[in-house]
């Protein structure tokens, strides 16, 4: 028996196609899954992708976050359906409180596409348990929007509980507080992040790294074993 | 019809680089006085119909869960018609 | 709001004296006569707008045809060529049943005026191009030019340059894996934005621009149509008929990259299921190109209702909805029985699509308004049989004294110490600079098919996960060496493209361009235009690679001055297996670096007689175009068979620009030594053509050096790979983190 | 110190991608009403001293040069404190 993923497709999204490979590549099955559709297709865990979801031109993640697909999922996601969301995929985490923070305008105000070195904080959620925890990764980064803020209460909070995942090194690529480059709710289910793991999962595509796969082997191994 | 305006500006305590691109240009644009800059969103709506006191509930509840993400941005909603005082349009 | 009677067929027949400002239009006097004889009687106003459209420079060609059709007449028998020059995009066959449409256009001007939104809606513009090939679009590429790095004016005009393609093309989802930045004061008042495109389907899935089959549908869709991009139209329409519009419409456009996506998925949704039997773009003269090529392209005539256009604003006239500019729009002829089910995928992806019209029996394009006929015409007069001007061209008479002052007269530095200092100031010169600050704002992984993407020679893309199978693609184009000679620097920007796509280990196939030149008006430009467009048509017949298709930009020029002539040539090449493609960047210590080529005192237009001498004068390197061929042979068959580990083609700046650039990617740093008969100076720094510096591993290189023997390439030894610093021996040593420091410090300085 | 508001949004002719996107999010959300929705940018300046006739002038021209780009923008210059009436801040 393998999992079923399904991966959202909400207009404007554009790393789809490319996380329904990287769930293939990692021996799943991808399922699509479509934004005016509230039906889940029964799937056992869903990846929200990036991309420019209507453009971004209201905030990043805004507008997608009211489509029908998100009402099941903000439902199914608070009874443990695990979700993954990648750069727009966790900005509309943000914006539909699934998780805590809102994402900003990187603080250079230009776009930055570039192999971002990260370190893995927390190994314990429903898509990290492949790596170990303080590992050093490389993932590929490309974003707008990436300057992850909260207020200092909420901050304290996430570090408190370990519920920083993910965070940059050696550069801080978009001004994001406390060098958080993603997080993870309270029951580890709903995880979001900026930089790109579909794109770092063939040694010959990209930067050639395949630092991203545990993500899709994480969550498939969780999903099988359970 | 009447037109509403919605501004949309980033709280205080959050970091502008918007803003703060702009002011650190002035310098180079032969600019000085001005202390502080700040950038953000101006919506106008159109509305139909009369802009009573529950077309305005209803449009300051659009700018709370949709115009602005209040866990970052502050909002003001005016009617336009009364709000063009003191303006110095080019 | 009073409007004299519509300027019906018919109304016009009965006012044959009715003045029409044809003038304001763009339109000359015999132009004028011209299209009055056509039709027979004085046209309608909206017949007008088409035609002064129509037969623009940008869209007719009418300076620069007689001199294009050399591609056609010069074209090189190639079994690869599937559509040529003449529809959006030329279609070439990369085997394995799939096929790759490509091009490169300017949005020069726009670019200038609104730097964000001039340079987004040109990507958006050759996004559309390749889409209505039937393609699916994989990646860009942007060639630019910028005034002085140091002029207030680039800091500008560049970030929002930069920022706009950037926009737009990620937002499109489209990897951006290549390009050029280029600075010279010559591009001050005329920055050049060239965007280019790649597209790829299988080769059952062509799709041509025309309209065919009575009683097919005219389906438009995408964005509605409004009131931007129809500079001239809004004179026609306020003048003539209607005093109280506004006397001048913006000719910026804004673009919404969002609206493009939209539009390339469902376009390809209807592609898929075979509802398409004609499609084109909107793009430059909007509605007036589409429904007037559409239409001559086809077997029948078309009639369109223009009432059933979708407007952003309802006050548009006639002539104003016909030249509307308006982005993100395509037009699609559809068989009558389908036309539901391609509204219905329109629908599912929220695009507004509007059946406008139909295909006829007949051979007049005829447009209705309010329920008059406003537009009757024999549609190729319109679309293909504008004017054509056989310009005066002569060759200017300052071309001899700037050939004549020799840039190998300049002074050479001195001591090693000199050479050591030059060396520096060239990588750190902003057209040698490393330029990642720029290109980090573009997404390289997007679609994840990226296998190579800037600063390495050419941007490679995997075409067939399976197969491995790949395309590469890589624009060049040196106004300096243009200048001092266009027709050797054409074809030395054709050899530049081609030597860079064959380093990559990619057989290059065909060829595309923008040719960006200044005034036809002036004879000297003329001159450079002729020059260039001979020497590029010679260059791809001899090496065998057809320009399927491309764009010319004129007028590229502030009062008297010209822009350099500055051909951009883009060349695509195909790969077998991608896994095989060769990197810039030195891969392992103790690997053996080959110089191959030869390498002569050539300095004219060079780098380094720019950044040291601010000097342009001479003549341009020669191009040997039977070497390149050569080059390119051994660089595929080494990659092919594993010989080499990493190589990169040299050009501007020389071995040493390229020996950095490789050391610095990699980390690795390179003990060199002058070859026998060369000075160091000339080693470093002349710009010979048909050269490439190869890393080759110890174990292969007796096969390495037999095989160039063997097919008669000078391949020398130079060096090593080796440590953390650049030693040239006998000469000087730099460390990699000094180099580094010069090499990228430069463009944030000046940009960030 | 007084605040300067300059408001700049797209040419009324000029197509604004993203008040389109707002205003059709608009009827999913459950707002009807609301014919149209254009979205500007906001500058607030804080300047130091008088706002009096030539600062207001000197801030014109700031806008017009570079606050916004005049081929495809209109742009208004306010004193704030003149202008915050019919305001319903929240
Ligand atoms: N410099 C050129 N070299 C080769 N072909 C050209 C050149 N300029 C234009 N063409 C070809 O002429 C045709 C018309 O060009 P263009 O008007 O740019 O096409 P489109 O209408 O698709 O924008 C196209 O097939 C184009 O490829
Ligand atoms: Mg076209």
């Amino acid at each position: 028996m393998t999992a079923r993923i399904g991966v959202v497709t909400f207009p404007g999204s554009l790393d789809d196609r490319d996380t329904q490979r990287a769930i293939r590549l990692a021996g799943a099955e991808p399922v699509a899954l479509w934004h005016k559709d509230k039906d889940l297709k029964q799937v056992d865990a869903v990846v929200l992708p990036g991309g420019f979801s209507y453009g971004d031109y209201l905030r990043a993640g805004a507008i997608s976050r009211f489509s029908p697909v998100m009402e099941t999922l903000i439902e199914q996601a608070k009874a443990g359906l695990p979700v993954l969301g990648i750069c727009n995929g966790f900005q509309v985490l943000t914006e539909a409180h699934l998780l805590p923070g809102a994402m900003l305008g990187n603080d250079h105000l230009h776009f930055v596409c570039r192999d971002q070195k990260l370190r893995v904080e927390n190994a314990s959620t429903a898509w990290t348990s492949d790596y170990s925890e303080g590992q050093e990764i490389f993932i590929p980064l490309k974003n707008m929007d990436g300057r992850y803020v909260a207020d200092e209460y909420t901050l304290d909070k996430l570090e408190a509980e370990g519920r920083v995942a993910f965070r940059y090194l050696d550069v801080n690529p978009n001004g994001s507080l406390r060098d958080i480059a993603g997080i993870t709710n309270e029951a580890g289910n709903v995880v979001g992040l900026m930089p790109h793991p579909e794109h770092a999962t063939e040694p010959l595509i990209g930067t050639g790294r395949t630092d991203g796969l545990p993500f899709f082997t994480s969550i498939l191994k969780k999903l099988v074993n359970a | 019809m009447a037109r509403v305006v919605v501004d949309v500006m980033l709280k205080p305590e959050i970091l502008d680089p918007q803003g703060q691109a702009v002011q650190r240009a002035l310098p180079r644009l032969g600019f000085e006085g001005i202390s502080d800059v700040r950038q953000g969103k101006r919506f106008e709506l159109e509305v139909d119909g009369p802009v009573d006191e529950a077309a305005l509930a209803r449009i300051h509840d659009l700018a709370e869960s949709f115009l602005a993400n209040t866990v970052i941005e502050d909002f003001t909603v005016k009617v336009e018609s009364e709000a063009v005082v003191a303006e110095a349009s080019k | 709001m009073s409007r004299t009677p519509l300027d019906t067929v018919e109304h016009a027949a009965a006012t044959p004296d009715v003045e029409l400002p044809w003038a304001e239009l763009g339109l000359k006097k015999d132009e004028y006569e011209r299209i009055v004889e056509i039709l027979g009687r004085r046209p309608t106003g909206a017949e007008l707008a088409m035609y002064s459209v129509m037969w623009s420079e940008h869209c007719s060609y009418k300076s620069s045809k007689v001199h294009l059709r050399q591609f056609g007449e010069k074209a090189p028998e190639n079994d690869a060529l599937l559509v040529g020059i003449g529809e959006n995009a030329g279609v070439v066959d990369v085997g394995q049943g799939y096929a790759v449409t490509f091009k490169v256009e300017s949005h020069n001007h726009p670019s200038y005026v609104e730097p964000y939104q001039g340079a987004a809606t040109g990507v958006g513009g050759i996004v559309r191009d390749i889409i209505a090939m039937g393609a699916r679009p994989v990646a860009v590429v942007d060639p630019l030019r910028f005034g002085a790095a140091d002029h207030p004016d680039t800091k500008r005009v560049l970030p929002g340059v930069v920022a706009g393609i950037g926009g737009y093309g990620n937002c499109l989802g489209l990897p951006n894996i290549g390009g050029e930045v280029v600075f010279d004061a010559c591009y001050q008042g005329n920055p050049l934005v060239n965007a280019g495109c790649i597209g790829v389907m299988r080769h059952e899935d062509i799709h041509l621009a025309k309209a065919s089959g009575a009683g097919n549908k005219v389906i438009l869709y995408g964005a509605r149509t409004g009131g931007d991009g129809i500079g001239g139209a809004s004179i026609l329409a306020s003048e003539t008929f209607d005093d109280a519009k506004p006397s001048k419409r913006p000719a910026v456009q804004v673009g919404d990259p969002f609206q493009e996506k939209l539009l390339i998925e469902c376009t390809l949704e209807a592609f898929a299921e075979k509802l398409v039997v004609g499609i084109q773009d909107l793009g430059a003269a909007g509605l007036s190109c589409a429904t007037s090529e559409l239409a001559s392209n086809g077997s029948g005539g078309m009639r369109v209702t223009l009432d059933d256009v979708p407007l952003r604003d309802s006050t548009l006239s006639p002539e104003e909805i016909l030249m509307s500019e308006s982005q993100e729009r395509m037009c699609a002829v559809v068989e009558p029985e389908k036309v539901d089910r391609f509204l219905e995928i329109c629908a599912k992806w929220d695009v507004i699509a509007t059946v406008i019209g139909e295909v006829t029996d007949g051979d007049r394009l005829e447009i209705y308004w309010h329920g008059g006929k406003i537009v009757d015409v024999d549609p190729r007069t319109v679309a293909h049989e504008g004017p054509v001007y056989e310009r005066p061209y002569a060759r200017p008479e300052w071309q001899d004294a700037l050939q004549a002052d020799d840039a190998g007269k300049l002074p050479r530095p001195q001591s090693a110490e000199e050479l050591k200092a030059q060396v520096l100031k060239l990588v750190a010169s902003p057209n040698q600079a490393s330029k990642k600050w720029i290109t980090q704002q573009y997404d390289h992984f997007v679609q994840g098919n990226t296998v190579l993407a800037m600063p390495e020679d050419s941007g490679m893309i995997r075409v067939d996960e399976k197969t491995g199978l790949g395309v590469a693609l890589a624009t060049d184009g040196n106004g300096r060496y243009a200048k001092l000679d266009p027709y050797t620097g054409a074809q030395l920007a054709l050899a530049e493209a081609y030597r860079n796509v064959a380093t990559t280990g990619a057989k290059p196939l065909a060829v595309s361009d923008c040719l960006n030149f200044g005034s036809p008006e002036d004879p000297a430009v003329m001159w450079q235009f002729a020059e260039a467009v001979r020497g590029l048509a010679d260059g791809c017949q001899q090496l065998g690679t057809p320009v399927t298709g491309g764009n010319v930009s004129l007028y590229n020029q502030t009062g008297e001055a010209a822009i350099h002539p500055t051909p951009v040539v883009a060349v695509l090449g195909v790969i077998d297996d991608v896994a095989r493609r060769t990197p810039v960047a030195f891969q392992e210590e103790g690997q053996l670096l080959y110089l191959l080529g030869d390498t002569r005192e050539e300095f004219g237009g060079s780098a380094w007689s720019q950044v040291v001498h601010d000097h342009l004068g001479g003549l341009p390197p020669k191009v040997d175009l039977e070497r390149e061929r050569l080059l390119a042979e051994i660089l595929i068959s080494a990659s092919r068979d594993g010989m080499i580990d990493s190589a990169h083609d040299l050009s501007d700046g020389g071995l040493v620009q390229a020996v950095v650039e490789s050391a610095l990617l990699g980390g690795k740093g390179a003990r060199l030594v002058v070859p026998d008969g060369l000075d160091a100076f000339t080693f470093l720094l002349s710009e010979s053509a048909g050269r490439a510096v190869v890393a080759v591993p110890r174990s292969e290189e007796v096969r390495f050096n037999d095989m160039c023997g063997a097919r008669g390439l000078p391949a020398t030894r130079i060096g090593v790979v080796d440590g953390d610093t650049i030693e040239v021996q006998g000469e000087f040593e730099v460390t990699l983190a000094e180099l580094r420091e010069a090499h990228e410090a430069t463009i944030p300085a000046l940009l960030a």
